[in-house]
């Protein structure tokens, strides 16, 4: 199961990620990507603290939204990474080169 | 439960859940702890995929997976007949390259190396047999 | 089809899950003879999920079955319900193996 | 439809007959029998039509008054695998022999089989009715 559910927090839309993004759900967030990526928002943040799983085929849509997003405009920032999937993250070496923050608050605070 | 084992005759890149949530459910059931099962269920998912879609070239082919107790973690053998495949001598993608210009191939293997606590891997006439611990770690 | 095996006690439960045609029969005869090599002489054989058998299927029985009783050994059914069950009463297999409702069933007959 | 008599051919065999049955309106149960009576014949074919070479099976679907036919046609070897008697079911299980059940089930499953030899090829009809 994948959830994307969207809220605005002081005009900046978080998008929190809920249950699993493996390959059966990658079409799923891929749609939602591509829908959302449109250049109308400067930023998107991406909450996984409610994603309790990741495997690569969900990194390479992650990492293929991110380049999109880069062309488009808009800021991709990511928060809520714990247990598995900040081991993933971390095992792919992308900690240091997408901007990540502990959760929404700290995201929505960077410059 | 353990040890069990699953083998899909005609197995396709769609049904790798059958294999991956098998996995977890057996590494569940033997009482291992969740982070286990949790990085289990993802190799086997990264594992099984690349068989069916590099090893198979997405046509069908036989997948056998077996799972055995290994003192406080587990053991996982993947079994398949396709072309002789190594992961383990697989080089990994450049992590220092920005991230524009990363490929985005090889991460799967990149992540069961990472998340796997040893790999093992023979040729056995014309199988491809692979053998992988997950034992217990302290995440920080 | 798809064949999963597990350790029950004193017996290992052998689940089929699909066809077992002239395709797929040599994969079922394959593992059980692997593990009647490995010293595993009683089973329970799960139907439950079996939704087609041909005479390819009942050959991979009968000769596993026989390799079986030459070393003592067991096998019973369980879960043998609707068109396969019709396959195996018409072609006599119904009396010369054990059948079961339910895999408990059959593993409180090994004991 | 004409498949390689080869065993590897079976499951596109067996899809393209479930469709015609399908299309005909053939109900589950009675579909599943009429397969198991094609596997038994297409596997035949593919075993013994053509020793030490390749050749074709034919497989043509079609309804006539009431009633689904399927023919098997190859251009093999003469052979009527009705000629074939069925299995003692009854011996123990040593004794059982393995062979001789694929026979069984084509009598089992069809309301009528036919088997024709015809300019050089074996054509078997397997007809069920649906009003039975």
């Amino acid at each position: 199961m994948l959830e994307i559910v969207e809220q605005q927090h002081d005009g900046v839309c978080v998008a929190s990620l809920l249950g699993k993004l493996d390959a059966d759900r990658v079409p799923l967030f891929e749609e939602w990507s591509n829908r959302r990526n449109d250049g109308v928002e400067k930023r998107i943040i991406l909450d996984f603290s409610g994603l309790t799983y990741l495997s690569s085929a969900g990194l390479r849509a992650i990492l293929t939204a991110n380049r999109h997003a880069e062309r488009t405009g808009t800021a991709l920032l990511f928060c809520g990474l714990g247990g598995m999937t900040r081991q993933v993250f971390q095992t792919a070496g992308l900690l240091a080169y997408l901007p990540v923050y502990p959760g929404v608050k700290e995201a929505l605070e960077a410059k | 439960m353990l040890p069990c084992a699953i083998e899909i005759a005609d197995f396709e890149a769609t049904r790798y859940a059958r294999f991956s949530a098998y996995a977890r459910e057996a590494a569940e059931q033997a009482g291992l702890p969740q982070e286990v099962a949790e990085r289990l269920e993802l190799i086997v998912e990264e594992l099984v995929l690349n068989i069916a879609n590099h090893g198979y070239h997405g046509n069908a082919g036989p997948v056998a997976m077996e799972l055995h107790q290994d003192g406080p973690g587990i053991r996982v053998r993947l079994m398949d007949q396709a072309p002789p495949f190594d992961p383990d001598a697989q080089v990994s993608p450049d992590c220092s390259l920005p991230l524009s210009e990363r490929p985005l191939g090889g991460l799967g293997i990149m992540l069961v190396k990472g998340l796997s606590d040893d790999m093992k891997y023979h040729r056995d006439g014309d199988r491809n047999v692979l053998d992988v611990s997950v034992r217990p770690r302290v995440t920080d | 089809m798809e064949i999963q095996n597990r350790k029950e006690n004193n017996a290992t439960v052998v689940t089929v899950t699909g066809k077992m045609d002239a395709l797929t029969a040599p994969a079922y005869q394959e593992k059980m003879n692997e593990l009647i090599g490995a010293g595993e002489t009683a089973f329970v054989v799960d139907f439950e999920s079996l939704d087609y058998i041909s005479s390819a299927g009942l050959r991979g029985i009968l000769s596993t079955a026989k390799v079986l009783k030459a070393k003592g050994g067991q096998v019973r059914f369980a879960n043998v319900k609707g068109t396969v069950r019709e396959v195996f009463e018409m072609s006599g297999f119904g009396s010369i193996f054990q059948m079961h409702d339910s895999v408990a069933l059959a593993l409180a007959e090994i004991g | 439809m004409a498949y390689a008599a080869r065993v590897d051919n079976l499951d596109e065999a067996t899809g393209f007959v479930e469709g015609c049955a399908d299309r005909f309106g053939l109900d589950k149960k009675r579909t599943f029998g009429l397969l198991i009576a094609l596997e038994e014949a297409f596997v035949n074919v593919c075993h013994y039509a053509y020793p030490g070479g390749e050749g074709e099976v034919e497989l043509a679907c079609g309804g006539e008054e009431g009633a689904f036919i399927l023919e098997i046609t190859d251009s093999g070897v003469a052979f009527d695998i009705l000629s074939l008697p069925d299995p003692d079911t009854t011996a123990d299980i040593m004794e059982r022999d393995i062979g001789g059940l694929g026979v069984h089930f084509i009598r089992k499953f069809t309301d009528d089989v036919i088997y024709r030899r015809e300019d050089g090829r074996n054509i078997l009809r397997m007809v069920l009715h649906v009003t039975t």
